[in-house]
């Protein structure tokens, strides 16, 4: 399939970009057992202290200016990385700012404006910051900036996106001149994966306007910011990495519109385009001017069945509706291919820790009648709320309401529009869609959606049984073990939780074939929304 | 019959095309080969002639059989929503103008506020409130265009209200209402039918910019205007799935247009409203 | 000498193709230069059609389909757009029935007139504008060198007629058609506006046809007459042989429904119905002494009997038909009183009772107006038989067609809708409802001035009949003097809203006059063609 | 002169009433609308207690009347709020984006509304021949495309395949003429083709009413050619109902073209508007309703007083 041979030229291109002295680097730390790739990290501190990505080993051209689009913009666009919200936001937040960690390719966190990260126990944190890093105003960064930046999260008139995270950290202390700590009020080992988020970025300290301008330290100085309409950086001459960034200039806007986004970078009015439809490969491919990348993820857009609500509580009609997912229907048709069959659970078949035991679920009408008789719910009629929010879901619906016909119930499809969808539906009808973006960790996953008292369990799954695994695994040392207890949890949210996982969806990115250095970071579409500081214009 | 006969040649042309229309509305979910929902090809913008007569959809669905089964709403909720839009607003337009000076102003202020709003917005609010469902984009639309309806229909009801004969029924003693519904509305039906025509027209390209918005008919189901705009991405290579749905709205709008033209003997009317 | 004027067989159709009608048929004559020619005929007799045709015009709809049209060597059925155009206003010019529609409301006035003179190259705008002043002054117009500075609603309507005179004199034409160009006008302005255009036409020496249905007037300033009827030629006589020994029965008809006759009427005197004491009324805020801002009427005074007529008669402006709607309490009086059978009317019709209202009953002179195109003769005759007596099904089925017997028309006419009657049964009709509210009193507004003579005495005659068989009041509402001395029992003559003669119908038959009143009198043509020249001009 | 007065005067007094409705209405319909700001501005990431602290920083645990009452006092005394959405002053959001919009609508408007006055004055003048059944046609079937493909069909062709023009309409900062032509083009062309259907065949029906009075008859027979007739004595009395049909064609070119400032991401009034809605923006969504509606207001006014300069019976208060 046209798909897979795409996928391995991805792969080579990739490779070709990463051979060198780096990969070599990593494949040595990682035969020391050291480095978990493409996990939930856990790995030991020190090994943070080591950079990635220090030198990309095709000759890199300096100068230029693209301009790149995401797929929304609104005046709620944002430069306060604890406000960001959209992919837009992310990526602006990325090219101004920086973090004391990033995300690599391999789904992991590398140090950033953290020298080292280290802690014995998970819960005390011991950072050292990199020196002579400046802020783009000159400002020097000191660990008060630090300080500042993680403990605003917990200031409620900050409203923060992060504060369900940041309400982790008990403290966060200056112990040096370049030096801190921050205390956790329970071990978590994913730490510096989780400070990887843009949200965690750092700000100079007692900043609190943000409605103008953005004095980060990161790649790009902010040039002009209007929101809903664009936003221009320029580059920092003075940036922490040497060398780096490459163009001139980046204007990011925001193109709602997917057509519009395809046809805009085949007519070279953008140079990169995020979230491209599977469908516009073609054509973007065809055009010899551009291509996509293409990012496999753990994104995914899945039905919740609320276990408060009838008929949704009744165990066999939500097994009868896992029956009735066509998962390859939705692959193939929805998708064109671009996605990966999933199995009822939010765990990616590339995830280390993906159960592979499992049984496939499959598309079967005879065992999905069987339930729903068991269910006495033949003939029903159940409302499903679909919303192009959550993207995929008014096809997939479509889809569910023709196998429901085969299986003898019928689902009135509502959908709703995108505009306050996630505040007013998501969660609140007995049937209706989600959607949810990649979670680096699991733990981070299970807790924010499949715990019973998780903020966003989404079908008000309760299930002591995954609570105490969840909570074990998270102190679990012995990796064989700490496996197994995810393999139970994945089987456990696959054969009970009230959510059906169709497929997860590969991220598809559009780019101007002169853009070089950029590769697939798992966490998000454009390298996990941070290309800004890797890309460069080629001749 | 004798209508028919009479009629200008563009007018038998609108005449055929408007009757062709309503028949597949009607009758088109029955004619079609496949269901509307189902993904019947692999092949996603196949071409007209191939294994499907108009080709299959952006997710490989036969456009025939959702074009048979989308036109229904592209014809019945303008249809509907003109019908409502015109005689809410002439009724309207009628008591303002047999009604004094002040409820007069009262009212046409009013309406200069509907007009204002632009429909698109109006229209995202109200779904993004109540959900779209055919009954709440019928009252959409209908809202939307009533007030210019309203306009229309009042100054040519101002204007029947000064007649002489609206003044003998006046010294008669008659009350508003007789004066409103007997004596003036019978001579403003003409123009205000072909306001209708126009209405109708609006109503159809407003579903179709609803359908951009992903604001249209529930899924599955689609009326015309959204089936262009779920296979937006195919006008590049071409694809039936964009091309004939447009067309189709094409003719619909021009057929009707041509007809009422005909009807009212290409006469001329009255200003517009939004 | 060769004709200047020759018309030969000529033959107007109108209609759409393959169904058309003749609506002139073979109408010949011949104009020596400097001759006057008038067309005589009711409205439908083609006089205007083929007055057009001498400009090779026809109206829309309408084309000249046999015949010739010669004026000196053109043809002008034979030329096409662009001769014609070089033709029309420098060797034929026309001037209309209606100068006020027939001027362009939104341009000066000399520019209209000084138009042709300019499209046609004969003159510069300066010789054009000084010729046009010119032509002013001999149109005896007020202030000439400035009267062409104004727009055309800032003149009366006497001065517009004139001032279409000099727009078609302006190249000095060798033919000019009057059409119908004193109709609109009120008898004293008609004087003075025919006199003009007698004086101009023999200044010029230019050949003229004059299209009117008044012989009166067509007397006084034609050479020779043409009488048309449906399209076809009576008799075409000089003007003294036409006068005096009239060959056709028609052109008979036409001569004595001119003829002045010194009857007036003296009805023995019923009992009051309408007594109006001192009525003031206009528009705008009413001041605290009773009198409106804006006033129309002040000060009148009327007492109408059963069984007789009382007759209005003034100008334009005179308010004499602000009267009847005051009485009709569409205009609610300011002050003054007003009783109705010796009982207290109220001015606003809103505040009168359905009997007080069923009392009084309006006719408008506009029975294309007045009647609703959109019923049926039944409906319109038998609402007020609802309204007022309550009348349902076959009874006021009968009643409808007794009422239709007393007004003399066929009574299946109910079933038809009357916009396609002809004006004389509209008139009826309108008389008929009027009198299906069995009322003691009638306002007739104007019934007969929109009516063809011979149709207007036939009416005047059915309201003579239908008074002394029903014995009701009837006030008559008119600006044409010989018909309200014939028809009333007492006559008010109404200036500038006040009355400045009222006195019963006998002694207005001999006088003595109020000056205004004399001047009425003397101002209506007669059928003595030297009755203008003996009149002396006003202005 | 003193007629325009006296009308500017009247309708500044009645549009302050159109406005209130105006103001109480998009209130009142808003208030239908499920969630809040609070609600919007932290999305998927809510906690019942941050939503409710945001709830409580915006005001809008107060009850609707007060919270009416509250914006509609700061809007008397010039003050028309503060967006919830990124905590800048309303007036400068809509200011940059108003120049934008009214950018667009200006050089829409100098190019639909003469185009459309040349077809219906052609269509006119030869009313009932095939060049106005072609006309007919002609205008039927630029309204029957909806505005999204025709845009969409103009980026394919223009800016995919010719790659003549940009896709996007972006004016650089030092833009030149050339800059604005190019980043006009197609958005302009599509709102032209929207649009000028609707007012060619107004001005068609106005002028062909006007041709059928007495003084354009009077015109040709004093020997003026057709042309003449419609342009110079015809034209300027069909002015009322040209421009008022013109106004409110105009009027769409604020609020109506959210699909067209979408496709070809123009930054002007009408998508902010469609934000304020989505982020539940309250003042700056009754800001841009006033907006929109004095649009509409001075656009009908501006009818209403060319009505009256074109009409010199009007004009003199005759």
């Amino acid at each position: 399939m046209t798909n897979k041979r795409l996928q391995a030229a991805a792969m080579h291109k990739v490779a070709e970009q990463h051979s060198g002295s780096r990969r070599a680097l990593l494949k040595s730390l990682g035969a020391a057992g050291l480095v978990t790739a493409a996990s939930g990290l856990a790995l030991p501190a020190h090994v943070l202290a080591q950079i990635s990505n220090e030198q990309p080993p095709a000759k890199p051209r300096y100068g230029g200016r693209i301009r790149v689009a995401t797929n929304s913009m609104s005046t709620k666009d944002t430069l306060d990385p604890a406000k960001a919200s959209l992919s837009t936001d992310y990526v602006r937040i990325y090219m101004v700012y920086s973090g004391l960690t990033q995300f690599n390719r391999e789904l992991g966190a590398d140090p950033a404006l953290a020298e080292t990260f280290e802690s014995e126990n998970q819960q005390d944190w011991h950072i050292k910051l990199r020196g002579g890093v400046t802020f783009h105003d000159g400002k020097d960064l000191t660990p008060q900036d630090v300080v500042y930046s993680l403990l605003r999260h917990k200031d409620p008139a900050v409203t923060s996106r992060a504060a369900p995270i940041a309400a982790q950290f008990e403290k966060v202390v200056v112990t040096g001149p370049m030096s801190l700590r921050i205390s956790l009020h329970a071990p978590n080992a994913d730490l510096p994966v989780m400070l990887a988020s843009s949200s965690f970025c750092i700000v100079a300290d007692g900043t609190t306007d943000f409605s103008q301008t953005a004095n980060g330290t990161g790649p790009y100085r902010l040039k002009e910011f209007s929101p809903g309409v664009r936003t221009v950086g320029e580059k920092n001459p003075n940036f922490w990495k040497p060398g780096k960034p490459y163009l001139d200039e980046i204007e990011l806007v925001g193109i709602a519109d997917e057509s519009s986004r395809v046809n805009a970078l085949l007519s070279g009015d953008i140079q990169m385009a995020l979230a491209l439809n599977p469908r516009s490969t073609k054509r973007v491919r065809r055009s010899g001017t551009a291509d996509i990348m293409q990012t496999e993820s753990s994104l995914y857009t899945n039905l919740i069945m609320r276990q408060d609500a009838y008929p949704t509580n009744n165990p066999d009609f939500v097994l009868a509706v896992k029956y009735m997912m066509n998962r390859e229907l939705i692959q193939r048709a929805l998708f064109r291919g671009y996605a990966t069959i999933a199995n009822d659970h939010p765990v990616a078949p590339s995830h280390k820790y993906y159960n592979h035991e499992l049984p496939q679920r499959p598309y079967d009408i005879d065992r999905a009648k069987y339930h729903l008789k068991k269910a006495g719910l033949t003939g029903a009629r159940v409302p499903v709320f679909t919303s192009p929010a959550a993207e995929g879901s008014v096809d997939m619906a479509a889809l569910l309401q023709l196998s429901g016909i085969e299986t003898g119930m019928h689902f009135g499809i509502n959908r709703v529009p995108a505009d306050g969808y996630w505040s007013n539906h998501w969660m609140k009808h007995p049937l209706g869609f989600g959607n949810i973006n990649p979670r680096v960790s699991l733990d981070e996953l299970f807790s924010l959606f499949y715990k019973s008292d998780a903020p966003w369990n989404e079908s008000g799954w309760n299930n002591p049984q995954f609570d105490q695994l969840l909570a074990a695994a998270r102190g679990e040392g012995d990796e064989a073990k700490r496996k197994q207890m995810y393999w139970d949890m994945q089987e456990l949210i696959s054969e009970h939780c009230g959510v059906s996982i169709p497929v997860f969806m590969n991220l598809i990115d559009g780019y101007d074939k002169r853009i070089k250095g950029n590769f697939p970071i798992p966490t998000g579409g454009l390298m996990g929304y941070s290309f800004a500081e890797y890309v460069w214009l080629d001749a | 019959m004798n209508v028919f006969k009479s009629m200008p040649l563009s007018g038998k042309l609108g005449a055929l095309l408007v009757a062709f229309w309503v028949f597949v509305a009607i009758f088109g979910p029955w004619l079609a080969p496949h269901s509307a929902s189902e993904i019947v090809a692999y092949d996603v913008f196949e071409p007209i002639g191939g294994d499907y007569v108009l080709g299959t959809d952006y997710i490989g669905r036969d456009v025939f059989s959702r074009i048979l089964d989308g036109t229904r709403f592209t014809i019945f909720i303008p249809l509907l929503a003109a019908a409502l839009a015109c005689s809410t607003g002439t009724l309207i337009a009628l008591f303002s103008a047999v009604s004094g000076p002040r409820t007069d102003e009262v009212i046409s202020r009013f309406m200069d506020a509907l007009i204002s709003i632009p429909s698109k917005i109006f229209s995202l609010v109200m779904i993004a409130a109540f959900g779209s469902s055919v009954p709440l984009l019928l009252t959409i639309t209908a809202i939307s265009y009533m007030p210019g309806s309203f306009r229309i229909a009042r100054a040519l009801a101002v204007n029947v209200a000064n007649m002489d004969f609206v003044t003998v029924a006046r010294t008669r003693g008659e009350s508003r209402l007789y004066l409103a519904v007997k004596e003036i509305l019978p001579n403003i039906l003409h123009p205000m039918l072909a306001d209708f025509g126009l209405r109708f027209v609006f109503v159809v390209l407003l579903l179709s910019s609803l359908s951009f918005l992903g604001l249209g008919v529930q899924p599955p189901e689609a009326d015309l205007g959204s089936l262009v705009r779920e296979n937006i991405s195919g006008l590049a290579e071409g694809a039936p799935a964009v091309i004939i749905p447009a067309i189709a709205i094409a003719t619909i709008t021009i057929a009707v247009n041509l007809l009422i033209d005909s009807l009212r003997g290409g006469a001329t009317y009255a200003a517009r409203g939004k | 000498m060769t004709a200047h004027v020759s018309v030969e067989k000529l033959r107007v159709e109108a209609g759409p193709q393959g169904q058309e009608r003749t609506i002139v048929h073979d109408v010949s004559f011949s104009l020596e230069r400097g001759e006057v020619l008038a067309l005589i005929g009711e409205s439908g007799s083609g006089k205007t059609t083929i007055a057009l045709s001498l400009l090779g015009y026809a109206r829309p709809g309408c084309r000249i389909s046999g015949g010739a049209v010669h004026v000196g060597e053109d043809n002008m059925a034979a030329m096409n757009a662009a001769q014609l155009a070089g033709v029309r206003g420098r060797k034929v010019a026309y001037v209309a029935q209606s100068a006020a529609a027939a001027f362009n409301p939104s341009r000066r006035i000399m520019e209209q007139v000084i138009e042709s003179a300019l499209m046609h190259g004969v003159m510069s705008r300066s010789q054009a504008e000084s010729k046009a002043i010119e032509l002013f002054k001999q149109l005896s117009l007020p202030s000439p060198q400035t009267i062409g500075r104004r727009y055309p609603h800032e003149v009366s309507g006497g001065q517009l007629q004139r001032l279409m005179a000099a727009m078609a004199l302006i190249c000095e034409p060798e033919l000019i058609i009057f059409d119908e160009p004193t109709t609109a006008l009120d008898v004293t302005t008609q004087v003075d506006v025919l006199k003009a255009f007698k004086d101009v036409v023999k200044a010029y020496n230019t050949t003229a046809v004059y299209v009117s249905h008044d012989l009166a007037v067509v007397a006084q300033i034609a050479d020779q007459i043409l009488v048309l009827q449906n399209g076809r030629m009576m008799e075409n006589n000089p003007t003294p042989t036409i006068l005096n020994h009239a060959e056709h029965a028609y052109t008979r008809q036409l001569l004595s429904a001119v003829q002045d006759s010194d009857s007036y009427k003296d009805n023995e005197p019923g009992e009051v119905v309408i007594d109006i004491a001192n009525i003031d009324a206009g528009y705008g805020k009413i001041s605290r002494d009773g009198k409106p801002e804006i006033p129309i009427l002040s000060d009148i005074s009327m007492r109408v009997r059963r069984g007789q007529t009382v007759g209005i008669i003034g100008e334009s402006g005179s308010g004499k038909s602000t009267f009847a709607r005051v009485i009709a309490g569409l205009l609610p009086a300011a002050n003054g009183s007003m009783l109705l059978n010796n009982k207290e009317l109220t001015p606003a019709i809103v505040d009168r009772s359905k009997a007080e209202c069923q009392q009084i009953q309006m006719v408008f002179q506009n029975a294309d107006t007045a009647l609703n195109p959109a019923h049926k003769v039944g409906d319109i005759l038998g609402r007020p038989l609802t309204f007022f007596h309550g009348l349902k099904g076959a009874a006021r089925k009968q009643r409808v067609a007794e009422l239709l017997e007393l007004v003399k028309l066929p009574t299946d006419l109910a079933d038809r809708k009357c916009g396609a009657l002809s004006g004389g049964q509209k008139q009826r009709i309108n008389l008929a409802r009027a009198l299906a509210a069995e009322p003691s009193v009638i306002l007739c507004d104007e019934v007969t001035s929109a009516l063809d003579t011979v149709v207007a005495a036939a009416i005047l005659e059915l309201l003579g009949e239908l008074q002394a068989k029903l014995n009701i009041a009837i006030v008559f509402i008119s600006h044409d003097i010989s018909t309200v001395k014939s028809l009333c029992d007492e006559i008010m003559v109404l200036y500038k809203g006040k009355t400045v003669q009222y006195t019963s119908g006998k002694q207005f038959a001999s006088g003595p006059y109020e000056p205004y009143t004399e001047l009425l009198l003397n101002s209506v043509p007669t059928l003595d063609p030297t009755w203008l020249d003996s009149r002396q001009s006003r202005a | 002169m003193k007629v325009i007065f006296q009308l500017i005067i009247k309708r500044i007094g009645l549009s302050i009433i159109t406005l209130l409705i105006v103001s109480a209405v998009v209130f009142f319909i808003a208030n239908l609308l499920p969630g809040d700001a609070a609600q919007e501005m932290l999305g998927q990431s809510a906690t019942p207690e941050a939503v409710a602290e945001l709830r409580e920083a915006y005001g809008l645990n107060d009850p609707p009347m007060l919270r009416y009452a509250k914006w509609l006092g700061g809007l008397l005394s010039g003050d028309a709020g503060t967006s919830l959405a990124n905590a800048r002053p309303v007036s400068e959001l809509i200011s940059s984006r108003l120049s934008q919009s009214l950018m667009l609508a200006g050089f829409t408007a100098l190019l639909a509304v003469p185009f459309a006055m040349v077809l219906g004055i052609v269509a006119a003048m030869y009313s009932g021949s095939r060049i106005d059944k072609a006309m007919n046609i002609f205008t039927l079937s630029m309204v029957a495309v909806p505005e999204f493909l025709l845009a969409t069909i103009f980026v394919l062709i223009f800016a995919v395949e010719l790659n003549w023009l940009p896709s996007l309409s972006y004016i650089p900062a030092d833009a030149g003429v050339y800059d604005y032509f190019r980043a006009f083009a197609m958005p302009v062309a599509t709102l032209c083709i929207v649009l000028s259907a609707q007012m060619a065949r107004m001005t068609r029906a106005a002028v062909l009413e006007q041709l059928s009075q007495p003084y354009v008859e009077m015109a040709l027979l004093k020997g003026s050619p057709l042309s003449r007739a419609v342009l110079r004595h015809a034209l300027p009395n069909a002015v009322g109902p040209i421009v008022n049909a013109v106004a409110l064609s105009l009027s769409y070119l604020l609020g109506g073209v959210v699909i067209v400032e979408v496709i070809f991401n123009y930054p002007g009034v009408a998508s902010l508007m469609v934000d304020a809605v989505t982020n539940r923006d309250m003042p700056l969504l009754q800001a841009c309703a006033m907006l929109f509606c004095t649009g509409y207001l001075i656009l009908v006014l501006i009818a209403d007083i060319s009505a009256i300069v074109a009409n010199p019976k009007l004009r003199t208060g005759g």
